[in-house]
């Protein structure tokens, strides 16, 4: 490849355009990017694009120019690095291109993880604040929300990085998690806007993640840790496939039948649609066909909420609400993916004493995985390596055949008789 | 970094607040609400015991934002919502109002700045996805550009609920898959080991940690041009990358032979049958920027297949089940073959232990 | 071994010929029966295309037989049946007969002679076993003498059809298991890792045959007193008794330390659900001689409980599927505990990777 | 221990009986095995007690007491050897004993292994042949059938071995197999007696039993491996959990419907039983109501037999019948149980070249299995660990979809590309 010839003028690396001509553009032709500007989903290309022709950062340029380059050549140009702020240890995702020679303008390019409010709600107030503050230190670009939860405000230089937190800090942001600590988490709408909330999560997040601030900014166990909150087993969150902890809403007793609500429904959608679409589907074939009507047997429901969500005028959850908690979901990194698994069926989560109990709780697992963990094991990996008995002896946790859908198929165990 | 004329002392808050986030009517019947409906696309009317109903419209966004975006929603939010809005973890914004009467001007005006409305109920939701080619250190492709390309193609189906169940989708830049298990997933596959650029390995690289990263210890010490470098074991290596996040010298990623697969069936509710991973159904798409022809064909033909077949409430995956993968085949068009075999750690968990056939 | 004055040229004939034992209207209807029906227990008609109709007597045996105890069966077969009989795959003895007439009063000799007839249709049916003390080099127990005394107790489930389906039991004298998966089955659970003869063992064993032959590894080669021999870490040791079979001085059966365990939900036809592998459901009973009184009280809790609660056609493991694990075990009053949780090869697929949940 | 006084007077082993006083008795007495004499099902005991009375056998009361002291004191005491008759590698299970200090009677107690006719099929003359050979040269006790198949003639003394054997051999018995080599097989009553029935297994057991003949006498291979015969999915023969080489009878075409039989059924046991014990316990739900009664989708069914089972007289396999292969079959050991996996979903079974051509893949398939695999090592286990698709590759096999039950989950593959 040549030398750098200056990233306004990057003929040298594939983009095959110039900025000469047209000056009334801040931006070099990116023909590539341009075509994500065709059909009718929103385009962040031409986002990007009104924002770098308004604002006119250097950095913006410079990163269109490194992606259009990324598009020519299909790889990628970022390093990683150790930007944080005072006292963290982590938070701030640091990029240096590896092409600054051929594009100096976005030679840095870090990425700031703010935590948002639980349940992703917001008043227009913080989120201009938070624009405004960004705006001036940064890039002025940003992502809502990257998939572990957090506001990325992504492109800022390491010089800014103190100030601009220092700006959001003071407006009641904070650094969300990254490397080998607590993480960001993320709860479903919950009970602000769902009904069939069992918990609630927006409060349990707060506090949880609250708990846990200090191995979240400064990260020293073996691996990441992710909570995740969803206020029922629909989990809107996805949190059994990408949570260590996943804390799924449910509840003990009998579903919740209005009567009157149910003969509505079947009025209107027929006997058919209830065999077909609602009795037929239940996992466990706890409902049966009573008289036209529907009838539960509480003790085959396994609160898989299908019924509900057929019927939600007519069916809600029962009233002895709590969550279960589930254990070592991750993605594919190295052993494929980790399904989290119920370790905890129930336990109540409405008082400040709960929320404690629940803590001490997820300490001790946090501590069982801190010394019996290796480096880059996630937490459902070393239960799997140690083996789940162990795990629940070594945390004191109760044996429940609900933490497994069969006993062993084998002879192999040394019992302790 | 520490600046030392600073004068804010950091309150280590952790996530922000949300009870000033809510709306008012939100809050009054906080943890009360009855049941939903969804009157049209896009729109969701929820009611509270109380009696009270709230309205939200969800529309779509590029996930990948501007401050000047954010601003655009925040006037409509103003406009209609007394200042109030969500996001959905699939990054639809939610604009949330007990005034029936906004429902209607603000998908207008939504729609006129650009911002589809839908996304709720029996539709192909937004698309979770990744950092790509614009900020990570280790993706092979640019996951925003597949997504809008996919999305563009899947306008209608977000706009409309037509089909069997939610479809959730998903895409990641690497093997790695931060973008997580869905109803139709597009995912890079590595397709070689890494090349290992000696020159660098030295370095840049812990090497105890890049070997001990490696999965199927395929990894080695050595000594090239008398520095201490790395080997692989070509035959060992699965191709998943992992040493390449450990160490970058280690370079996975390949403009030819990284490649795009596609995955069918994760699903995470637990509504009706258990959590379920995903399986592989396509592999070897070329990463072909801007617009990825090849994948979005791949997911046009499942999702045409699976909204001709589903029943009502099945999912992708359970869809499947019914059907059978045979079928899943025929119907799709894609094929069956030996790589998608399962051999890793449980394989055997997947082969058919049975005589049930399917002809 | 060889005898020189040896006349026979042997033939190496394989399986003896059937064609011959086959009741002529059998070689009739070879290959073209339409139906069954069970008229009553232990009697299968089957009707042929043609016409012609079978009857079928079934009685049970010890499987433990004698030549005068078959010399009986044959007597029976030459009064009623033309010369012709059967044995089943679970050691029952079956009569065939195209003449109607003849059931009854062969019955009758049946039972007279102490041979119960049964086991056809949704009843238990003989028990699968093995060797034992009889024969076996390495049993713990004895196979027959359980399965004579559970079979005392399962006598009118043999010779009636009340149960939801087929039951099959099986019973065997080591872990190993050579008498297979089955609805219910008895098992041999060794609970204490091998003692060591070293006396024996540099005689008597391979050595490098004992260690290969350990699955988790746990055998190393040492020096006691001088002489070559192996030592056990104990562990890693999983209790298997695979050395045992490799060499004897790996003493794995003890008079206390031998348990036994039941197991249930094996099932092996691919009627409706797939085949399955069996589960624990208990361990630590005794090996109590001469009558197993704990073994069979704990198969009786299982069958009470099944044959109340099973639907038409649900095999053991299909119901208890339906019902779930947590109800199965407060129906039969057994005890779900932590050594039932698999630790084994695939143990992950057995977790519980949903939120389903039974209260 | 004390030492021996004579198998006659074995109060030192614990029988707590002596022979003097009652002298009519040819036993001594075995009180702990007397109690298995009680209770209606017939008894193993009182069998062996009339046949050594009658046969004043000496071996026989030497396993009774052998029997008996393993009753008292809880453990077994044969151990092995090597007998075997002229020419043959196996099958003879030898037994010495560990006691025959003390019970000298049963110092030797070998077993013949014999294979019995396809199907366990006889006729009287044949059984009574065998008995009269096995009592003139043997003990007279028996076990119909061994698991694995064998009729197994227990009890014989090492110097009658070769003797018993050409007598039986000339009358059509040749031994069954042992050690690691080809075993004998299991056949379900099949065409003769079943109406299931998809193809004459018990010709293509005699055909391949036939066929590996060498093989059996002869072990020579890493481990043993074994046939079973289930002319239907039914798999009487229990062939995917106890046999390496599984052949389960099937077909490719529709159910074959007898309409009339259909109606018959419904009238007499009600549309009820037709949804809840037919329709609904379909697998695939491949069944569905229709005016009243059953309409079977070829495509959606999965050949599991439930429905013809529920419905002998209304429903048949289709006409296009033959074989699934299924391999890897085994019990617990070492691995915990494999369960046979289905890697040739159908082959025609009719003719002799069909055989012939089963026999040469099977033959391929050892072939493989005796380069690739380890000692001690079954092959469904060495599938296992080589893999699947290597195996499929390694025999020439075709890759089809319903030789696994859903695509991998995970990535980590190297593909030919
Ligand atoms: C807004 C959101 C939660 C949030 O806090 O952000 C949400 C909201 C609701 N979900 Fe959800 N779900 C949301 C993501 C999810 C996810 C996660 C995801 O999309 O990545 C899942 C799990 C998906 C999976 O299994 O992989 C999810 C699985 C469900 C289900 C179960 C669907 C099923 O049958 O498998 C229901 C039940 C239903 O549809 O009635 C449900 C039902 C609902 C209801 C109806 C609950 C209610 O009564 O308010 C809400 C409106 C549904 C709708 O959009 O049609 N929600 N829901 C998320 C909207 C995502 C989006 O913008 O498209
Ligand atoms: C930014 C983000 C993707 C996005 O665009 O949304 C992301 C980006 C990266 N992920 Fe991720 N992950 C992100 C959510 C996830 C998720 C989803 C989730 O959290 O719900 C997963 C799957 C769930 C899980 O935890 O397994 C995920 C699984 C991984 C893994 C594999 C972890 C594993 O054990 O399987 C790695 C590799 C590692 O940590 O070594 C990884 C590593 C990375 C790194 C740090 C790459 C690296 O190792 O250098 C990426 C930095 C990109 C960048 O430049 O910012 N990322 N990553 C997400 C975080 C944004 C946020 O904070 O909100
Ligand atoms: C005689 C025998 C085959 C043989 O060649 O020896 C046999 C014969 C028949 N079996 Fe079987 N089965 C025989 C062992 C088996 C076994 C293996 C075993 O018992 O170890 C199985 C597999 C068991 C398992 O899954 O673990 C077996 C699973 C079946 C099934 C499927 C049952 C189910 O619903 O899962 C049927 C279908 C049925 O019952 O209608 C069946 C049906 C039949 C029919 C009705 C077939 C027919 O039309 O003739 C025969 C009479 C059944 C009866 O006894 O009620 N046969 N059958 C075996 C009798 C054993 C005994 O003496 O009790
Ligand atoms: C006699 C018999 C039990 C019975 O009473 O019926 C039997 C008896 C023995 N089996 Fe077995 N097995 C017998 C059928 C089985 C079966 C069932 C079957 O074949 O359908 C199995 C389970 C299926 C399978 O093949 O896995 C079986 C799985 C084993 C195993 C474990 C094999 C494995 O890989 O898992 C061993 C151990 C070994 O071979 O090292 C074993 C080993 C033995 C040995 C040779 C013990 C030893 O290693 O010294 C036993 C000799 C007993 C004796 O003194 O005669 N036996 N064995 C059966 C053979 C009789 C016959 O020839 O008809
Ligand atoms: S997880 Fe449950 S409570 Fe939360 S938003 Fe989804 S449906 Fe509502
Ligand atoms: S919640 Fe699920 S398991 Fe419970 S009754 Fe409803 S459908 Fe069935
Ligand atoms: S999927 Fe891979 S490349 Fe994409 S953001 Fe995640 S770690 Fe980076
Ligand atoms: S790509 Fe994966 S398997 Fe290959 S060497 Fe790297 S870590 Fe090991
Ligand atoms: S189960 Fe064990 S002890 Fe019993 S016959 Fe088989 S190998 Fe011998
Ligand atoms: S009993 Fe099994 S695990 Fe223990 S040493 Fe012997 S072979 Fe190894
Ligand atoms: S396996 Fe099938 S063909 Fe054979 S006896 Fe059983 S039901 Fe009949
Ligand atoms: S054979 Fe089994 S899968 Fe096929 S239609 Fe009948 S019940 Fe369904």
């Amino acid at each position: 490849m040549e030398e750098n010839k200056g990233a306004s003028s990057c003929s040298s690396h594939g983009c095959n355009h110039s900025n000469g001509g047209r000056g009334e553009k801040f931006l070099n032709p990116t023909p590539m990017l341009d075509e994500l500007e065709k059909g009718p989903w929103p385009s962040f290309v031409s986002g990007f694009k009104n924002l770098a022709e308004r604002t006119k950062k250097p950095m913006l340029r410079g990163v269109m120019d490194q992606l259009e380059y990324s598009y020519n050549t299909k790889m990628g140009y970022w390093k990683g690095g150790l930007v944080t702020v005072d006292g963290y240890g982590a938070g701030v995702i640091t990029r240096y291109s590896m092409i600054k020679d051929k594009i100096p303008e976005a030679a840095e390019f870090h990425t700031m993880r703010i935590q948002p409010p639980p349940g992703l709600h917001y008043n227009t107030a913080m989120l201009r604040e938070m624009c405004d503050i960004w705006e001036e230190y940064g890039s002025g670009m940003l992502t809502l929300h990257g998939q572990t939860g957090d506001i990325m405000l992504q492109g800022i230089d390491e010089a800014n990085v103190q100030e601009c937190f220092d700006k959001l800090n003071e407006k009641g942001w904070d650094l969300g998690g990254a490397g080998a600590g607590m993480r960001t988490a993320v709860s479903c709408a919950g009970p602000a806007r769902c009904e069939q909330a069992c918990y609630d999560n927006l409060e349990l997040h707060l506090h949880a993640l609250r708990h846990f601030v200090g191995q979240l900014h400064r990260p020293e166990w073996n691996y990441k840790i992710k909570f995740k909150f969803s206020a029922c087993p629909n989990d809107c969150t996805n949190s059994i496939m990408r949570s260590d902890l996943a804390v799924i809403g449910t509840w003990k007793d009998a579903i919740q039948v209005e009567e009157a609500a149910v003969t509505e429904w079947i009025e209107e959608k027929g006997v058919d649609a209830l065999v077909n679409q609602v009795i037929n589907l239940c996992p466990t074939r706890a409902i049966s066909l009573q008289d036209g009507g529907m009838k539960i047997d509480t003790r085959d429901c396994v609160r898989c909420m299908h019924c509900l969500n057929a019927m939600p005028k007519a069916l809600s959850p029962g009233k002895e609400r709590g969550v279960s908690l589930l254990m070592g979901g991750k993605n594919t990194l190295k052993v494929g993916v980790n399904m989290g698994s119920l370790i905890i069926p129930f336990m109540k989560m409405e008082t400040e004493e709960d929320r404690e109990k629940f803590m001490k709780l997820v300490e001790e697992i946090i501590d069982w995985w801190d010394d019996s963990g290796l480096d880059h094991e996630r937490i459902g990996e070393t239960i799997e390596r140690v083996g789940l008995r162990q795990f629940l002896d070594g945390v004191g946790l109760d044996v429940d055949i609900n933490q497994v859908s069969r006993p062993r198929d084998n002879p192999y165990f040394k019992a302790k008789y | 970094m520490s600046s030392p004329e600073r004068t804010w002392k950091t309150i280590e808050s952790g996530p922000h607040t949300y009870m000033e986030a809510l709306h008012p009517v939100v809050r009054k019947n906080y943890g009360n609400w009855k049941y939903h409906e969804i009157p049209r696309p896009g729109v969701l009317k929820h009611v509270a015991e109380s009696g009270d109903a709230l309205f939200t419209v969800r529309a779509g966004t590029p996930r990948q934002d501007t401050v000047d975006m954010v601003r655009q929603l925040c006037d409509i939010a103003d406009r209609y919502c007394d200042g109030h809005l969500r996001f959905t973890v699939r990054n639809n914004v939610e604009f949330l109002t007990p005034k029936e009467e906004n429902v209607e001007p603000m998908i207008r005006d939504l729609e006129a700045m650009g911002f589809p409305v839908g996304g709720a109920g029996n539709c192909v939701s937004s698309v979770s996805h990744t950092q790509g080619w614009l900020h990570c250190d280790i993706p092979a492709t640019d996951a925003s550009g597949v997504v809008k390309s996919m999305m563009d193609s899947l306008y209608d189906e977000f706009k409309h609920m037509e089909m069997p169940n939610k479809v959730r989708l998903s895409t990641s830049c690497c093997s790695i898959n931060c973008g997580g298990q869905a109803d139709i997933a597009v995912v890079v596959k590595h397709t070689r080991p890494p090349r290992i650029n000696h020159d660098n390995l030295s370095m840049i690289c812990e090497l105890p940690k890049a070997v001990a990263r490696c999965p199927v210890a395929a990894i080695r010490p050595t000594v090239v041009n008398g520095k201490r470098s790395l080997m692989v074991d070509e035959a060992k290596c699965i191709c998943c990358g992992a040493c390449f996040g450990a160490c970058p010298a280690m370079e996975i990623n390949h403009p030819e032979h990284s490649k795009f697969a596609i995955w069918v069936g994760g699903k995470n509710s637990n509504a009706r049958s258990k959590p379920s991973t995903m399986s592989i159904v396509a592999h070897n798409l070329p990463n072909n920027p801007p617009r990825w022809p090849e994948v979005t064909e791949a997911v046009g033909k499942i999702l045409t297949a699976y909204k001709a077949g589903g029943r009502p409430w099945e999912r992708v995956g359970e869809w499947i089940n019914r059907i059978g993968w045979k079928r899943f085949f025929e119907e799709t068009g894609l094929i069956f073959d030996e790589d998608m075999i399962d051999s890793y750690r449980h394989a055997r968990t997947t082969f058919n232990q049975s005589a049930h056939v399917r002809f």
